[in-house]
C-alpha cells in the first residue's frame, strides 16, 4: 500500500498561478499528484467561502494562488483577496483548524518550479496532518 | 488609384504567413495564402518548445492555425506555387498553380485506413527523416486541412501503374489519380512573400561527420528528438543503440558567419535554440551533461540574457569557448570532440550525442522564385530589403516578411508579418465593417430549460497525455456521470478532424454543454469554443480540464495517481459544466482613430501606417520636436543617411492629412477602453485638451543609460557610442592625434539591475569603429567585450572590422577593463586602461586617446505612470510587457493598446519601423471595425438582493460600478468590467455575480468529488 | 386509578426504570440556557426551571430531521437514533397542551375525509409511542398567561401523567390510559393519602391565584380580520426586528422549510425549521414576495396564532407560555400587542 | 437620572424645531431587565424616553432594517459608544446620509445581560430592578439582591474601549472619555494558548448548540443584506442543517461579512438563545483587523470600511514564502 495521498484543492488565478501550473507541466516538473485545480480569473474573486466549503466537502487542504503583488492582472485584485485571506487565515486557525490546512501563495506565470514548489510543501504539510476531520461535513 | 482589389496574396503558410492573413482577414481583406507544403503551420509545428519561457510551440500556434483555417477572409491553396504576379500594385493578377492532391479534400474524412494500408515507406520529412510515413499520408497529425494527399513521387499507382490500395480501402471514394495540377489566376491588391528559410545542411560540411557519425544530428533533428509528439515519443535516445545519452554537445555556428562558404552572417536564433534545447534537455534528465561549444553567445533579445543565466546557473549547462577542430566516433558510438579554447589549449572529451546548431539558409529555389517574380535578392541570396523599408522588397506591391529577407525568430517573423499588412493594406480599401462581416451566422439553439446533457471528450495529445493517463478510462469514468449523454477519447482533441467529430457529437446527442478534458483553457478555449458554436451552441457553454499540464506532465511517473487525478478533473469540469449557461457578448463600438504616445521613429512610423489606411492619428510628442533617439543616429552602416530619412518622415507626418500632431505635450489621464478611449492632455501652450480614439499606441522609446563607471563623469576623453557618433559625424574630434580608440561594450547592460542586452550596441560600436576607420585611417581600435552581438547581416562589418585590424579583447564582469587618467588632475588626461588578454592569458595597457563606452538602453521612468495609467504591465526592468513574448510581440493583454519601438525593449531602426508598422497593422484591426464584442465573463447584480453598501465600487480597478443612490444598488459598466470579480467576492448579500464563474458553478465544483474518495487512493 | 406519591429518595430508582423502556427527556442545562435534552440520571435534571428557555417541541419536531437519505441505490429513511419511546419528565402545562396543538397539524389533519388524512410519520412515530410526566406550576412567573387561553398552572391536558412537586415527594396522577399502565407497572410508588390531596389541591388554588387576570380572548379572531387592512400593524411592528426568537422559542410555531443536500449522486432531505418572521419564508421563485414588508409577517404571526388556527382547528395556537415575552430582544410583548388589538378594535367599531 | 432627563429635552426640542421627524431612543418595556426601542414623532412621547441599563437595543439597526420607513425624513437618534459606531458605519456604507440624521450621543457604562442577571437570581423571576450606577439591585419573589454593575454587564461592555459615543451632533452627559480596559482581551488570549484541538473541541462544542434561529444575525446593526447568504438558495451557500460544520461555516462568515464593520456592540451574544459566545469569533476577528489593518470600525466617518480598502505593502507573513 502506498502512502497516503491527500486531496488539496487549488484556487488558481488564471493569469499567473494557474499560467504557473501550465509552466510546471509544460516543463515536466514533477509534484505531488495531490492537487485538484479549479480557475478562477483572480485571486480576487475567491469567496473565503469557496474555502470552507471546500474543506467541508472533504478537502484535504485548501491552496489559493494568485499573482504577486504589483503583478495582478486586473491591477489589485489580488490585494483585495489578501485582506480577506489575512482575516481568514488566523480566524481559521483561531477555531481550531489546523494552521497548514489552508495555504495562500503567489505565484506568477513564469514560475513553474515555484508553482512545483508550493505543491510539494502543501502536500507535505497536509500529509503530516493526516485525513481533514475537523470541518468536514459527513453526509 | 482605382479598381483597388480589396485582396492580398500570401505566399508561406509559416508563423509569418498565417500572422499576416489573419492581420489581414481582421480587417476585412479577403486572403488567399499560398502554401507549397500538404499544411500550414511552417516550422514551428517542428519544434518541442520555445525559447525563453519554454511554451510548447505547437500549444501556442495551434489556435492560429486553426483560427486562419476557420477565418472566412481566409482561403488556403495547400501545395501550390506562386507562379508570376502581372498588373501594377493595388491591381496585380498572380498565377498560382495547385499541384495534384489525388485526394479530394470534400470527400475525405482522415480517418487513416489509405496510410495503414499504403505500402510504400518514405521517409517523413516533417520529422526530418527520423521516422518513416508512407506515399499517402497527413503532414503531420494537426495538419491543417487535415486531408491526406499523396505523393506522387512515391505512388506506386502514379509511377508504375500498380498498387490502389488506398483507393480500395477509403470509405468514401476519396481517391482521385486522375487530379490533376491546375493553374489559377487571382486578382489581388497586394502581394505578401513570407517563404521562411531552410535549416542548414550540413551533409559533408567540414569536420562535423554529419550523416557519417549516427550520433550527430543537427538542432531540429533534435527537436523532433525532443518532441513528445516526434519520432521517439520524447524520449531522448541516439539511432546507434537507442540508449537515452548522458553527454550532448552542441556546436554553434554550424552553416553560419563562416566566410568559406558564403555565409558570412549569423542565424540569431542558433544560440537561444540551443540554451533551449540544452534546457529542455536537462529537465528530460536532470543527470544529463550539455555542453555549448560557441564562438559568442547572442542572446540579444527581451529576457534572452536571463534565459542565459538561468541555463548556465540553474540547469548547469556548460558554455565552452571554443573551436571544435576535430570529432571522431569511437567504436560504441560515442563521438570524442577535439576543441581548442581561446588560449590555445587543447581538449579532448567524449560525448554521447552530438548536435548542429546548425544555420538559416534562404529556401531552395529563391532564385528561381525572385526571377520569377521579379525581386532582387541580397548578397547571401536572402531577399532584399533595406533598413528603412524593411519590409519592401525591390517590386513595388510586393512585401516580405518572416526569415526570407534575413534570419529571424518567432516575434521577430510575427512583427515583421503585420509590418509587411501595414505596407500592404495601403494599396487597398477594406473601408470599415461590422464584427459579424463575412462571418455566416449560425442560429444559436436556446438551451435554456433544457436537461444538461453533456458530451465529454478526453484527448489523447498523441502521447502527452495517453503516454502517463489512462485516457480510456477516464472517457469511460466520464460516462457514469450525472448528465453525461455521451463520452470518448480522441487523439488530437484540437485537430481539425476532431473538432468536426465534436460537432457531429453534438448534433447526434443533442448535446448542449461540451467538456474537454486535454490541455490548458488558456491557450485553448478559445478554439473549442468557436467549435461549439459553429454547431450552434453558445460558446460559454464549454469547460476545460487540464489533465496534460496538470496530469500527464506533471506525474509522469505515477501514471496511476495522475489518472485518479484527470478522473477527478473531469468531473470537476462535468459538474462545472452542467450550471453553465449561455452567456452574451455585448457589441462595443469602436472610435476610428487612434493616439500614438511619442513621436520618435517608432512613433511616426506608425501614425503613417495607421493615416496611411484611412485613419485619423493623434501623435502626442512630449519634446518640441520629432525623432526621438533617432535625432542622434547619424550613419548606417549599408550607407544610407539615417538624418535624411528622419527628415523625409517628419515632413510626411506633419503634412499628413490624417495626423494631429501636438508637441510639447503630455498625457495627463487616459480614462475608457478599447474602441472608446479619452485622454486628456497638457497641449504644447499648457491647455488641457481632449481626445476620444479607439486605441492607443505606446512608442514612448528609451534613454541612453547615464553610467558614472570608467571615469565618464570625470574625463573629456570618456564618451558614449551616441556621443561618439555625434563627433564622428559633426568631425569635432578631441584635440592632439586620435590613435588609441578604446571601445568597452556591455556599459551597464547584462549585470545586476539591468540583466538584458541592449541589443543594438555590438552593432553600433562596429559600424562607428569603421566610420572611424573611414575619418581616422592611422586610429587602432580596441574593442573590449563580452560577446560580440553582431547578429543577422551586421555580422559581416564585424568581420572586416576585425580583418582590418581592430584588436578584441573579451572581459567577463569579474574582470573587467581597468581605466585611469595618466594625469589625474587633467580632465582632458589620456585614459590608460588595461585590459585582460584571455589569448595570451596575460593584461594588455593601453594609453587611450578616446574611451567609447557603449552604455546600454534604459526604459523610461516614466513607463511607470504611463502603465498604471493604461492598466498595462511592465516585464522586471521596466519595459512594457507584451501579450504574448512569441506571438503577441506588439499586443498588450488589454484589448486596444499596442507597444512598439524602444518601449517595448532595445532595438534598431529596423526593427523600431518593422514594429511600429506592426503596431500600426494590429491597431488597424480593430480600427477597421465598427464594433468588437465585450467579453461575455462579466460581473452581473441581481438589484433584489443589492443593498448598495459600496463594497464593489470601492474594490473595482476599472471604475466599472457604480452605486446609483437614488436607487441604492450597483450598475454595473459592461463595457468596463473585465471579468476579475473581486466585486463578487466582496459582495457580502450574493448580489453580484460573475458570468462564467458564478457562485453557483464553483460551489458544485467544490462539492463535485465524491467524500469518501476523499479518504485519499491507497 | 387514583393519585400515587413518589418519594424524592426515590425518584432516582424511578428515573432508572423509566429509562429501561424509554429514552427520558427532562429539562436540563445547556450552556447558560435550559431546554429539554436526554438524560439518564436525576442529577442531569434543571427542576428550578420553570418555562425553559426552548420549548419541548424539539423532541417530536427536531429543528433539523433527516427525512430521507438518496443514492444511486434508491432511497432510505434513516434509522433512529433512539430505539426506545420518548418519555418526557417535567412538562409544564403550556407545553404540553402545545403538543396536542402540534399533533392537530402533524397527526391529523383533521378537516380532511378520514382516508384523505395526511399522518406526518415522523411526527407520530415518536409522539405516538411517548409518555408525557407534566409538571404542575406552583409558582407561575409573570410572564405566563396561559390562564388567557383556558390553560392553568395545574393544567392536565396534553399529559400522560400530572405531577405535583409537593416538597419531599412527586405527586402522581395517571390522565391517560397509557399514564395509568405505566404507574401500575412501577413498585417505587406509595398510594397518596388524603393530606397529599389536599396538598396538591391548595398548591393549585395558590398557584391560579397568583396569576393576573386574563384578558378577554373570546372574539380576539373576529377582532383580527376586521383589522387586517388596519395602519395599527405599522405602528405595532415598527420595533420588530424580524429576528425569529419568539417562532423559534415558541411551542406552537411549526413552520417548516424542505432543503435538500446533495453531493454527486448521494444527498439527503432535511426538514428544518423556519420562521413566517423572515422576509424570504414567502419569497416566491419569481422574485414576488407577498410578505415582503415586516408588519405584514408580524400580522401573520398573529393572525395566525389568534385567527386561522382557531378558525381551522378551533383554539387559539398559543398556551401563554410567555416564551416570546421574554425571548424578545427589543421586548415586543405579544400581551401588549393582543391588548392594543383590543383596545384598538373597540375604538374602531365605536367609530365606525 | 439626570441623563434622562436631558435627552428628553434634547428630544422635545428636536421636534418641537421641527429638525427631526422622528426619534429613536428607549422606553421602560413591559419586563424590568430590558428597555424597549420608543419611536418619538410627537413632543409628548419624549418624556417616554428613559437612558439607563437596560438600554441594550442599538437602535441604528432600524435604518437598515426598513430603508423605506426613513426615506425623506430626518430622523434622531440617542447613541451610546457602540451605537454611534454602527450609525457611522450606516454612513460610510451609504444606507443613510449624515445630513439626514441628528446624532445625540451619550456616554455609557455598560448596559445588562439578562442571562447574567438570571444567572445570579439562581433563576428566579427579576421582578423589579433599580439602577443604582456602581451597583443595581434585582428584586424577586421573596429576594432583593444587590450586584455590582460588573457582575450583569454584557461581556461586550466589558471590554469596551470607546464608551461615548464618538460622532454626534449633540452629546449629553459627561463623557467618559476612552476607557484602557486592560485585559480586555483576555478570553481570546487565553483560548489562543489552547493546543489547535483543544481550541477546536471548544469551538465545536459552542457551535454545536446553534440552533440556526438567526437570532444573532437579525440583531446585528451591521447584517442588513436583503436576503443573508444563509438563506440564498439559488445557489444555497450553506448546508440549512444544525450540524455543526454547517452552524460553524455560517459564524464564520457571518464573522468575516463584518470584519471591520463589527462594532462589538455584543447584541448578538445577548440574543442567542442557546447562549453560545458569539463575541470570541467577533473580537478575534475586530482584532485581526485593528492589528492588521489598523482599522476599528466605524470610528472614523472619513475613513474606509477596512474590507473595502487596501493598502499596498500590508504584512503577509502568512502568505507562503
Amino acid at each position: 500500500m502506498s502512502e497516503w495521498q491527500p486531496r488539496i484543492l487549488a484556487i488558481l488565478c488564471n493569469w499567473c498561478s494557474y499560467a504557473g501550473a501550465d509552466l510546471a507541466g509544460v516543463s515536466r516538473m514533477q509534484y505531488p499528484p495531490s492537487i485538484r485545480v479549479v480557475r478562477v480569473p483572480c485571486s480576487g474573486r475567491v469567496d473565503p467561502l469557496f474555502i470552507l466549503k471546500s474543506l467541508q466537502s472533504g478537502f484535504d487542504g485548501v491552496l489559493v494562488s494568485g499573482c504577486h503583488p504589483g503583478d495582478c492582472h486586473y491591477i489589485s485584485g489580488n490585494y483585495v483577496a489578501r485582506r480577506k485571506f489575512a482575516v481568514l487565515k488566523p480566524l481559521l486557525e483561531y477555531i481550531g483548524l489546523e494552521p497548514n490546512r489552508v495555504q495562500f501563495s503567489w505565484i506568477s506565470a513564469g514560475e513553474g518550479d515555484r508553482f512545483a514548489k508550493v505543491v510539494t510543501k502543501i502536500t507535505e504539510d497536509v500529509r503530516e496532518l493526516g485525513p481533514a476531520t475537523r470541518l468536514v461535513k459527513k453526509l | 488609384m482605382k479598381n483597388k482589389k480589396n485582396s492580398v496574396l500570401v505566399l508561406g503558410a509559416g508563423i509569418a504567413g498565417i500572422q499576416a492573413s489573419l492581420d489581414l482577414a481582421e480587417m476585412g481583406v479577403e486572403v488567399h495564402l499560398i502554401e507549397d507544403t500538404p499544411t500550414i503551420g511552417g516550422r514551428m509545428p517542428q519544434l518541442d518548445k520555445t525559447f525563453p519561457t519554454n511554451d510548447c510551440s505547437m500549444c501556442i500556434l495551434s489556435p492560429k492555425m486553426s483560427e486562419c483555417a476557420r477565418h472566412p477572409l481566409i482561403t488556403i491553396h495547400i501545395m501550390s506555387a506562386l507562379k508570376e504576379i502581372s498588373g501594377d500594385p493595388g491591381n496585380f493578377i498572380c498565377r498560382v498553380i495547385e499541384r495534384a492532391k489525388y485526394v479530394d479534400p470534400v470527400k475525405c474524412v482522415s480517418c487513416g485506413l489509405c496510410e495503414a494500408k499504403c505500402p510504400v515507406k518514405i521517409d517523413d520529412e516533417f520529422d526530418m527523416g527520423l521516422r518513416k510515413t508512407r506515399a499517402i499520408s497527413r503532414y503531420f497529425l494537426q495538419s491543417i486541412p487535415s486531408e491526406y494527399t499523396i505523393n506522387p513521387r512515391h505512388c506506386l499507382y502514379l509511377t508504375k501503374g500498380v498498387c490502389k490500395l488506398c483507393e480500395k480501402v477509403c470509405p468514401t471514394g476519396a481517391i482521385n489519380y486522375e487530379d490533376k495540377d491546375k493553374e489559377i489566376d487571382i486578382s489581388v491588391g497586394a502581394v505578401i512573400l513570407a517563404t521562411g528559410i531552410d535549416p542548414f545542411n550540413p551533409i559533408g560540411f567540414g569536420q562535423y561527420g554529419y550523416h557519417r557519425y549516427s550520433n550527430v544530428v543537427t538542432s531540429l533533428e533534435f527537436e523532433r528528438m525532443l518532441s513528445a509528439s516526434g519520432p521517439f515519443g520524447g524520449h531522448i535516445v541516439r539511432a546507434s543503440d537507442d540508449q537515452p545519452p548522458k553527454k550532448l554537445a552542441f556546436i554553434q555556428c554550424v552553416g553560419s558567419r563562416d566566410e568559406g562558404i558564403d555565409k558570412n552572417y549569423c542565424s540569431s536564433a542558433c544560440c537561444m535554440f540551443a540554451i533551449k534545447q540544452s534546457i529542455i534537455a536537462k529537465e528530460h534528465s536532470r543527470d544529463l551533461e550539455a555542453s555549448i561549444f560557441y564562438m559568442d553567445i547572442r542572446a540579444f533579445g527581451k529576457d534572452f540574457d536571463k534565459y542565459y543565466d538561468k541555463a548556465e546557473n540553474h540547469y548547469g549547462v556548460k558554455f565552452k569557448r571554443s573551436k571544435i577542430a576535430d570529432i571522431t566516433e569511437l567504436p560504441d558510438g560515442c563521438l570524442e570532440l577535439k576543441y581548442t579554447y581561446e588560449n590555445g589549449d587543447i581538449q579532448r572529451e567524449v560525448f554521447d550525442l552530438v548536435v548542429l546548431s546548425t544555420g538559416f539558409q534562404p529556401r531552395q529555389g529563391s532564385r528561381e522564385l525572385s526571377e520569377n517574380l521579379d525581386f532582387r535578392l541580397n548578397r547571401f541570396g536572402f531577399c532584399h530589403s533595406d533598413t528603412f523599408h524593411p519590409q519592401e522588397t525591390t517590386r513595388k506591391g510586393v512585401f516580405v516578411c518572416g526569415a526570407m529577407n534575413s534570419p529571424k525568430d518567432i516575434p521577430e517573423s510575427v512583427v515583421s508579418a503585420s509590418g509587411a499588412v501595414a505596407g500592404a493594406v495601403k494599396l487597398l480599401d477594406p473601408g470599415r465593417h461590422d464584427v459579424s462581416t463575412g462571418e455566416k451566422e449560425i442560429k444559436e439553439k436556446d438551451v435554456v430549460g433544457e436537461r444538461p446533457r453533456v458530451g465529454v471528450f478526453v484527448c489523447h495529445c498523441g502521447i502527452n497525455i495517453a503516454g502517463v493517463v489512462d485516457v480510456k478510462n477516464v472517457a469511460e469514468m466520464a460516462k457514469g456521470l450525472k448528465n453525461v449523454e455521451h463520452s470518448e477519447d480522441v487523439m488530437y482533441a484540437c485537430s481539425t478532424d476532431c473538432l468536426e467529430i465534436i460537432k457531429e457529437r453534438i448534433e447526434e446527442h443533442d448535446l448542449n454543454r461540451v467538456v474537454v478534458a486535454a490541455c490548458t483553457p488558456r491557450t485553448h478555449e478559445p478554439l473549442f469554443r468557436d467549435t461549439i458554436s459553429a454547431a450552434g451552441l453558445n460558446p460559454y457553454l464549454f469547460e476545460m480540464a487540464n489533465i496534460r499540464d496538470q496530469c500527464s506532465w506533471a506525474h509522469m511517473n505515477e501514471p496511476e495517481k495522475a489518472t485518479a487525478k484527470s478522473r477527478d478533473l473531469v468531473e470537476m469540469a462535468v459538474s462545472k459544466a452542467r450550471s453553465l449557461t449561455p452567456l452574451k457578448r455585448l457589441p462595443i463600438a469602436i472610435d476610428p482613430e487612434a493616439l500614438i504616445i511619442g513621436g520618435g521613429l517608432a512613433g511616426m512610423t506608425c501614425a503613417l501606417a495607421i493615416a496611411d489606411a484611412g485613419h485619423d492619428v493623434f501623435l502626442v510628442e512630449k519634446e518640441n520636436v520629432f525623432g526621438g533617439n533617432m535625432r542622434d543616429i547619424f550613419f548606417n552602416p549599408d550607407g544610407s543617411d539615417p538624418q535624411q530619412f528622419l527628415a523625409e518622415t517628419i515632413e510626411k507626418v506633419e503634412n499628413h492629412s490624417g495626423i494631429r500632431v501636438f508637441l510639447n505635450s503630455t498625457i495627463e489621464e487616459i480614462a475608457g477602453y478599447v474602441g472608446n478611449f479619452r485622454t486628456m492632455f497638457t497641449n504644447g501652450s499648457g491647455q488641457q485638451e481632449e481626445l476620444t480614439h479607439g486605441v492607443v499606441v505606446v512608442a514612448t522609446g528609451g534613454q541612453e543609460h547615464k553610467t558614472t563607471e570608467y571615469l565618464y563623469d570625470e574625463s573629456s576623453r570618456v564618451i558614449t557610442q551616441k556621443e561618439f557618433e555625434a563627433m564622428l559625424h559633426d568631425e569635432k574630434f578631441p584635440p592632439g592625434k586620435l590613435r588609441e580608440v578604446v571601445f568597452v561594450q556591455c556599459v551597464g547592460s547584462r549585470e545586476e539591475g539591468r540583466m538584458y542586452c541592449s541589443r543594438v550596441c555590438c552593432s553600433k560600436a562596429v559600424k562607428n569603429a569603421r566610420q572611424l576607420q573611414h575619418k581616422k585611417a592611422k586610429a587602432n581600435i580596441y574593442f573590449a567585450y563580452r560577446d560580440v552581438r553582431t547578429y543577422g547581416f551586421s555580422e559581416q562589418y564585424y568581420s572586416e572590422l576585425r580583418d582590418s585590424g581592430a584588436l578584441f579583447f573579451r572581459y567577463t564582469p569579474g574582470n573587467k577593463p581597468e581605466v585611469e587618467k595618466i594625469d589625474p588632475d587633467d580632465p582632458d588626461s589620456r585614459i590608460r586602461v588595461t585590459l585582460f588578454d584571455p589569448v595570451l592569458e596575460k593584461d594588455v595597457v593601453i594609453d587611450a586617446d578616446l574611451l567609447v563606452l557603449a552604455t546600454a538602453i534604459d526604459p523610461l521612468e516614466e513607463n511607470l505612470r504611463l502603465a498604471k495609467m493604461l492598466k498595462i504591465p511592465l516585464n522586471s526592468d521596466g519595459l512594457f510587457l507584451e501579450a504574448h513574448v512569441k506571438l503577441r510581440p506588439v499586443d498588450f493583454a488589454t484589448d486596444g493598446i499596442f507597444v512598439c519601438g524602444l518601449a517595448h525593449s532595445p532595438k534598431d531602426m529596423g526593427e523600431s519601423i518593422a514594429q511600429a508598422k506592426a503596431a500600426g497593422s494590429r491597431a488597424l484591426t480593430f480600427l477597421k471595425k465598427r464594433s468588437i464584442l465585450a467579453e461575455g465573463t462579466i460581473a452581473e447584480v441581481r438589484t433584489d438582493r443589492c443593498s448598495g453598501c459600496g463594497y464593489c465600487e470601492d474594490v473595482c480597478a476599472y471604475a466599472a460600478i457604480e452605486i446609483d443612490l437614488e436607487e441604492g444598488v450597483a450598475v454595473i459598466n459592461d463595457a468596463l468590467c473585465k471579468g476579475c470579480g473581486a466585486c463578487v467576492a466582496s459582495c457580502r448579500c450574493g448580489a453580484l455575480d460573475l458570468r462564467g464563474f458564478t457562485n453557483e458553478q464553483l460551489f458544485s465544483v467544490f462539492d463535485s468529488l465524491e467524500i469518501e474518495a476523499v479518504e485519499g487512493i491507497l | 386509578m387514583n393519585m400515587v406519591r413518589l418519594d424524592k429518595q426515590k425518584f432516582s430508582n424511578f428515573i432508572l426504570e423509566l429509562s429501561a423502556e424509554y429514552t427520558v427527556f427532562a429539562p436540563g442545562k445547556v450552556g447558560g440556557k435550559t431546554e429539554f435534552v436526554p438524560i439518564r440520571s436525576e442529577d442531569e435534571i434543571d427542576f428550578k426551571t420553570l418555562v425553559t428557555d426552548m420549548s419541548p417541541k424539539g423532541i417530536f419536531f427536531p429543528s433539523s430531521e433527516v427525512l430521507y437519505e438518496y443514492d444511486k441505490q434508491g432511497i432510505r429513511v434513516p434509522e433512529k437514533e433512539i430505539g426506545k419511546p420518548i418519555a418526557v419528565w417535567g412538562m409544564r402545562g403550556c407545553d404540553s397542551r402545545s403538543l396536542l396543538m402540534l399533533n392537530k397539524v402533524f397527526g391529523s389533519a383533521i378537516q380532511m375525509p378520514e382516508d384523505e388524512k395526511f399522518q406526518d410519520p415522523y411526527w407520530k412515530e415518536k409522539y405516538d409511542s411517548s409518555l408525557i410526566f407534566g409538571s404542575a406550576c406552583n409558582t407561575p412567573l409573570s410572564t405566563c398567561f396561559c390562564n388567557w387561553f383556558g390553560g392553568g398552572p395545574h393544567s392536565r391536558e396534553g399529559m400522560d401523567v400530572f405531577v405535583v412537586d409537593a416538597g419531599d415527594s412527586f405527586l402522581m396522577e395517571p390522565v391517560t390510559g397509557k399514564g395509568s399502565n405505566f404507574l401500575r407497572e412501577l413498585t417505587c410508588f406509595a398510594d397518596s393519602t388524603e393530606k397529599d390531596e389536599a396538598v396538591a389541591k391548595k398548591l393549585a388554588s395558590d398557584a391560579e391565584s397568583s396569576m393576573a387576570a386574563p384578558m378577554e380572548v373570546t372574539d380576539l379572531g373576529e377582532r383580527l380580520n376586521d383589522l387586517f387592512e388596519e395602519a395599527v400593524w405599522e405602528e405595532i411592528s415598527a420595533k420588530c426586528i424580524n429576528c425569529g426568537a419568539c417562532t423559534f422559542s415558541c411551542p406552537t410555531c411549526h413552520c417548516y422549510d424542505i432543503q435538500d443536500e446533495g453531493k454527486g449522486s448521494r444527498g439527503k432531505r432535511i426538514r428544518v425549521w423556519d420562521s413566517c418572521m423572515f422576509p424570504i419564508f414567502t419569497m416566491e421563485a419569481s422574485g414576488h414576495n407577498p410578505r415582503a414588508l415586516s408588519s405584514q409577517r408580524v400580522r401573520q404571526r398573529v393572525m395566525h396564532k389568534y385567527s386561522y388556527f382557531p378558525e381551522k382547528y378551533g383554539e387559539f395556537l398559543c398556551t401563554g407560555c410567555g416564551r416570546c415575552v421574554t425571548a424578545c430582544p427589543v421586548n415586543l410583548d405579544i400581551r401588549e400587542v393582543l391588548k392594543t388589538i383590543n383596545a384598538y378594535n373597540k375604538q374602531g367599531i365605536t367609530n365606525g | 437620572m439626570n441623563t434622562t432627563n436631558e435627552l428628553r429635552k434634547n428630544i422635545k426640542s428636536l421636534i418641537a424645531e421641527k429638525k427631526v421627524d422622528l426619534f429613536l431612543g428607549w422606553e421602560k418595556g413591559s419586563l424590568p431587565l430590558a428597555a424597549t426601542p420608543l419611536f418619538v414623532t410627537a413632543e409628548d412621547q419624549a418624556d417616554k424616553a428613559i437612558f439607563d441599563v437596560t438600554c441594550g437595543n442599538n437602535l441604528s439597526i432600524y435604518f437598515t432594517k426598513d430603508k423605506k420607513q426613513f426615506e425623506g425624513r430626518k430622523v434622531g437618534i440617542a447613541v451610546k459608544g457602540c451605537d454611534a459606531r454602527s450609525v457611522v458605519l450606516n454612513i460610510l456604507e451609504k444606507q443613510i446620509k449624515r445630513e439626514n440624521v441628528v446624532i445625540v450621543g451619550l456616554p455609557c457604562n455598560g448596559v445588562l445581560d439578562r442571562k447574567k442577571v438570571l444567572a445570579k437570581t439562581d433563576g428566579r423571576e427579576v421582578l423589579e430592578l433599580i439602577d443604582n450606577g456602581d451597583t443595581v439591585i434585582v428584586k424577586g419573589n421573596g429576594f432583593d439582591l444587590q450586584l455590582n454593575r460588573e457582575e450583569v454587564l454584557s461581556s461586550s461592555c466589558l471590554a469596551c474601549i470607546y464608551p461615548d459615543a464618538q460622532e454626534y451632533d449633540f452629546f449629553i452627559g459627561e463623557a467618559r472619555g476612552e476607557v484602557p480596559n486592560e485585559g480586555r482581551l483576555k478570553e481570546i488570549e487565553e483560548f489562543q494558548t489552547l493546543s489547535s484541538l483543544e481550541r477546536w473541541e471548544q469551538t465545536r462544542a459552542e457551535y454545536e448548540k446553534c440552533i440556526r434561529c438567526y437570532a444573532c444575525r437579525n440583531v446585528c446593526p451591521s447584517c442588513y443584506c436583503n436576503v443573508c447568504f444563509v438563506d440564498q438558495n439559488d445557489p444555497r451557500w450553506i448546508g440549512g442543517t444544525s450540524e455543526y460544520t454547517d452552524t460553524l461555516i455560517f459564524h464564520v462568515i457571518r464573522n468575516l461579512h463584518v470584519a471591520g464593520r463589527c462594532v462589538e456592540c455584543g447584541a448578538c451574544q445577548r440574543a442567542c438563545p442557546m447562549d453560545i459566545n458569539l463575541l470570541m469569533l467577533n473580537r478575534k476577528v475586530a482584532m485581526e483587523v485593528k492589528d492588521r489593518f489598523g482599522d476599528i470600525a466605524g470610528l472614523d466617518i472619513n475613513g474606509k470600511p477596512a474590507m473595502s480598502d487596501f493598502k499596498e505593502d500590508e504584512k503577509q507573513k502568512f502568505i507562503m514564502g
